[in-house]
């Protein structure tokens, strides 16, 4: 049987060991990545069965793991890149946009660069500095790179299976908080494609959309908001760049309402982006302005306060509340 | 016609021959001397040409004072976690010695710029051990004031502080002080490029920085073998300023050696690397697991260097210290745990409007409106909604 | 006489000179600042007048820049530091996003961190890679962080100065392509605020929005717009974060049309942001979605491509036109 | 009670008393050894006890050929810039030696990662020449293809490269092939953080790569003291691999020592670095002006250092080459001129549409509407739009 029931960090599990089988060109790289399986146990037991020659523990420095990712590339290999948490990306900053997103227009197309950066991201898990962060955004704006975030187990696993396979570089952003739920996966499916929105929710008055963690808030938001008569059509994005702008517009034109949602501060957000060509696509459509809720303009907080800082169910419905009062 | 086209070619191997990384590696010679000793494990005090340190008695009582109650407290920060009050520990377990007698070795004025486990090092300065435990228990990210004890904040993005450490040396040395700056990091943090251009900018301005590394032997679950093929301490050779290993389990050696680091950095000689050889008893942090890495015994040897035992017995044995000292520090300690124990749980929650405070010293447009809305926003739940809504 | 006529490029050495003899804790940092003078010689002269201790060469490390600015901040200097070009700025990214940024709410406002991290920005010079990028957008998503840009010498002048003033890290965007712009200089004015925007053109039918180099590109274009009848309003918003959406505000409800420009690629770049908020703001008063024109999501191409990707004279016309027409 | 109380406190210097930042000073003792020659400023070969290199008359002529062909390239592209026709150049001037007797020491199946100065280098390789004037004309980026003769893309941004050829040297271990790789960078990049990190990973995984340093004295108006106070080849040592310094104006010296490197990458033996000491003859690029910040005499001192005259004067000494030989160079010199320049007047401007080419190798969603938008914009002029408009 091809379909089980695996915990997000179980799928993406599954998904690079069957990487690992199917080409042997594709590398794990990563601090802790090895005998310890990772921080959150995503590599785990690969380096056991695959060999310390394809599941790399690498030295502790970001841009040397992304920079020697890219060498790698450039010798035939397929790098799967973690890093462990959404804060210790900057480091690798440099490499991922002056080098990995670059450099196949610098070659005018002559070579590609296959390299996927696993990223764990966002909060809710009651984490010190630097690990509850969603720093999406800082990625989409630079042209090069493909950014996508999967909310489930399923998309985990194929997304995954479809960023590998992707000759473009995969900045992957997995949902941190929803590592340990459990859904369902086929691994016999035929997949999506990687950067289509997803429908999860059919409705007629306003259209939720968002990616990642806050898919799940949005379905909740969605049900609490049918139990008050307002039915709420919710898109997952899966996909951050690029955003499929037609799934949405298709949704907001019978909605005539759109929110996103998501945990990266407002300001200068995806939320920001969505909200502008929306309007410029469905600009007799709309009813009401584009809504974001997000994250505010100021630093992740102390654990003790994500709860008020993070988007949730109440912020939500506030917002569909808001939106259709107007 | 060109050299290339003529140049003999050695025959390849044969494709199907497989090089792993580290085959024929020949390690180059390093003249590895002895780290800098002052104490063995079994507590006897033994002397080293170039570095030496004459404690009395009062002296290494307080040492000895200093590594049991920064044990006791951290022992006690562990308990802490389990128990639900933390949501995270950093234990120093095992690198007491390290710290204490580099942290013993500062003057007030002297600058620190510490990682996220130097809780022996606060304890020097004089932080509020409790102070240390707001960001493990999620209600600030630090937030002690740097200034009061020289402390810096606990830096957790790995390397960082090492950059921050040496411009405040060049500073200290425009304004023409004789204080020192010291950074801690790590093993693992050798490897990051910003603790590389921390030796370079220190070694070109010549600042009064001494890099403390303690070389635990791990980074989470990577041996240090990951991070360098050869002793890190040689790391500052070839950037132009002295690195020596210590006993990072003997707090005199520590203690003389960081006092010798900081003397040079005083008298305009520039930086210097103290690697202190020492082992992270406990795991990585309380969420780490360290079975699924290293092997127990590994353990068991260091506990045989354990730097606290082999002070005790070099007191007991010179008579430094009697039963009623260590008795009275076994109920200091004890008053000490159940002190933070209660300042812990009477931490009170931040207040939620401290999402917006702080975030700019001038303010910011942005931040007035959002904080704003946030007060309008839960304002509206205090007035009309039901408590389930929330 | 203290009103003169500069170069943009001339305007900034001023300031600097200008803070140096007021404050004897700037510091001038950077590589070739000192005897070269930069390679564009905003620091020109400033070595040999206050010497080496004030006006630092540093090895060539801009994470080693940043990183000890913060150091030399903690211990009372600030430090103005320059980044030669904008595409050089990311070895940097992690010092001033998770220390530069942070360190103050992290130390709950006991420590302040007076940085200038000034960077020469834009294209439009003919230059090679990583001479011409516009990377606000990635500075202006960081909590932490203030974001400006003048447009001409006298806000060179004064909103440098007033930026070595602020106790919060400043990103100071430099539009080089308008460094050998001559513009009049008061030195004894009393300047605006620094995150003000300002009408620099009255207009009724249309707002236009930028920053930096746009400026007089929106200029020009409000002229041209003008001999056909139309009536432009063109705003300099000066600061990318925060941004004075009470200004374009009140601009729009009175044109009732917006079109935002700047270089950097439009996809997650300010304009989305400005565009996301302003149709919060005024829903009921815009009659036609706000246009946004800028860069491409490609990487800025070779300079003999430049003038095609830049937004120009015609391109923003061209928004005009289509704003209009809704 | 403890330590830091009893501690003696040594003097503070009056504040007034500025400490600059070198004052007092000690440069660590570095035994630093003569550099690698096997050819004198005068032209006089000399023996080397560890580097030797025995070459016939033709490879002899070969070397010289490449240093004067590169050098008539260098400053062909010179002129070519002085007349409008590239925006930028990066001249080499003085820097042949270096680039050609590494890049002879090199095999076809050897991988090269340069910086943007690397003409000889290309050269050597069998880069076109014209190929490198496209991202210094503006209309590319580089786009030759890399894989064609193992030679990598011009990297700008500093440092950048070295971890590429890094992982790429890890990949070549990892297939079991037996070549090498080589990266370039300059004195200047040393102080980046990204060098170190491929010292770091390149000494951990043991990895068949080839640093190679042209200490050319300068990093635009910085001289060498401003990124390092004891000399650059020294920085190895620290990190677990040799380093060794060659005069980098004598390119038998240059291929001797960069071909042991080779070998020792190709034997299983990890990474080398080698320094060559040279000089920048000529400004930064085209944009600088050196004038401002060094002495017309250091030049004039290197002149007498200049690779291609020695090469000349061992070359007559010898009578290993002819007055034949340097007519038909001359003219080759000429023909390789000519044929530069007139490559680069006829190289074409990129067609408007290539911006939104290869910016993804499988497309993407925005970049396919943004081309179509763009197209549809540039259409409407060539239909109606009057010529003034555009
Ligand atoms: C830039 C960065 N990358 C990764 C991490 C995650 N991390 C936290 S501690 C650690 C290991 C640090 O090892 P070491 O420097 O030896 O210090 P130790 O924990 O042993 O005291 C890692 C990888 C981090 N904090 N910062
Ligand atoms: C990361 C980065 N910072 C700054 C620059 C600007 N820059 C270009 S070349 C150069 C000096 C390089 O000196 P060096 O490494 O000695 O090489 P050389 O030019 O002497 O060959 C600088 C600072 C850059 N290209 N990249
Ligand atoms: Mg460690
Ligand atoms: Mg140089």
């Amino acid at each position: 049987m091809a379909v089980q029931k695996l915990p997000l960090a179980k799928a993406l599990n599954e998904s690079l060991r069957k990487a690992l089988e199917t080409d042997p060109k594709v590398l794990i790289m990563g601090e802790d990545v090895g005998k310890l399986g990772g921080v959150f146990r995503v590599t785990d037991g690969l380096q056991k069965d695959f060999g310390e020659d394809r599941v790399i523990d690498t030295p502790l420095a970001e841009s040397g793991i992304v920079g020697t990712a890219i060498g790698l590339a450039l010798r035939g290999y397929r790098p799967v890149v973690e890093i462990q948490f959404d804060g210790f990306v900057f480091p690798a900053y440099d490499q991922i946009v002056t080098q990995l997103a670059k450099m196949h227009a610098r070659a005018l197309g002559k070579i590609k660069l296959p390299v996927v950066v696993r990223i764990p991201y966002g909060g809710g898990i009651g984490a010190v500095e630097h690990h509850s962060e969603s720093p999406e955004a800082l990625f989409a704006h630079v042209a090069g790179l493909k950014v996508v975030s999967p909310s489930n187990s399923s998309d985990a696993y194929w997304m995954l299976q479809q960023a590998i396979q992707s000759d473009d570089p995969v900045i992957f952003f997995e949902p941190k908080r929803r590592y340990w739920d459990k859904s369902e996966v086929d691994t016999e499916a035929i997949p999506g494609e990687l950067h289509k929105a997803r429908v999860v929710r059919d409705g007629t008055d306003l259209t939720l959309a968002a990616y990642g963690p806050m898919v799940k808030v949005c379905l909740e938001a969605a049900a609490a908001a049918q139990e008050e008569g307002k039915s709420v059509e919710v898109l997952d994005l899966r996909s951050v760049s690029p955003v499929d702008f037609d799934a949405i517009q298709k949704s907001v034109e019978k909605t005539r309402r759109l929110v996103v949602v998501h945990e990266a501060p407002v300001f200068f957000g995806s939320g920001a982006e969505i909200a502008a060509r929306i309007t410029e696509r469905c600009f007799y459509h709309l009813e009401a302005p584009v809504l974001r809720v997000g994250g505010y303009h100021a630093p992740y907080p102390p654990a003790r306060l994500e709860e008020e800082y993070l988007p949730g169910l109440d912020r939500v419905l506030d917002a569909v509340d808001r939106s259709l009062a107007y | 016609m060109t050299v290339e086209s003529t140049a003999a070619r050695k025959p390849r191997r044969s494709s199907g021959t497989k090089r792993t990384a580290s085959a024929g590696a020949k390690k180059p010679q390093s003249s590895e001397p002895q780290l800098v000793q002052l104490l063995t494990p079994e507590g006897e005090r033994v002397q080293h040409p170039e570095y030496d340190i004459d404690l009395t008695a009062e002296e290494l009582r307080g040492l000895y004072r200093d590594m049991v109650l920064t044990r006791r407290f951290d022992a006690e920060a562990t308990a802490l976690q389990r128990q639900g009050e933390l949501g995270l520990w950093a234990s120093l377990l095992g690198q007491e010695a390290a710290q204490i007698g580099s942290g013993r070795a500062l003057r007030d004025d002297d600058y620190v710029f510490p990682t996220y486990r130097e809780h022996g090092v606060a304890w020097c300065r004089g932080v509020d051990p409790t102070n240390l435990l707001g960001m493990f228990r999620g209600v600030n990210h630090g937030g002690w004031d740097p200034n009061s004890n020289n402390f810096h904040l606990y830096t957790i993005v790995i390397g960082s502080q090492t950059l921050h450490a040496t411009g405040y040396a060049m500073g200290v040395a425009k304004d023409g002080a004789d204080s020192a700056v010291i950074a801690y990091f790590g093993d693992g943090a050798s490897s990051q490029g910003d603790v590389a251009e921390s030796f370079t900018f220190s070694a070109v301005y010549n600042a009064p920085v001494v890099f403390f590394c303690q070389n635990n032997q791990w980074a989470i679950s990577e041996p240090t073998e990951k991070q360098t093929r050869v002793p890190l301490y040689q790391r500052a050779q070839g950037f132009g300023f002295p690195g020596v290993r210590v006993d990072g389990n003997d707090v005199l050696a520590c203690l003389a050696v960081t006092r010798s680091a900081l003397e040079r950095a005083r008298r305009g000689e520039g930086p210097t690397l103290v690697e202190a050889f020492t082992y992270r008893m406990g795991a990585h942090t309380t969420s780490d697991d360290p079975t699924k890495y290293r092997a127990d015994e590994e353990r068991a040897a260091w506990e045989a260097k354990d730097p606290i035992l082999r002070l005790k017995a070099y007191l007991e044995n010179e008579g430094h210290a009697d039963a009623a000292f260590f008795e009275e520090l076994e109920a200091e300690s004890e008053a000490l745990g159940k002190r933070v124990r209660e300042a812990v749980r009477a931490m009170p929650d931040p207040d939620h409007m401290a999402i917006f405070e702080n975030v700019y010293a001038d303010g910011h447009a942005l931040v007035d409106e959002e904080r704003a809305q946030f007060a309008a926003y839960q304002a509206s739940f205090a007035d009309s909604a039901p408590e389930e809504a929330k």
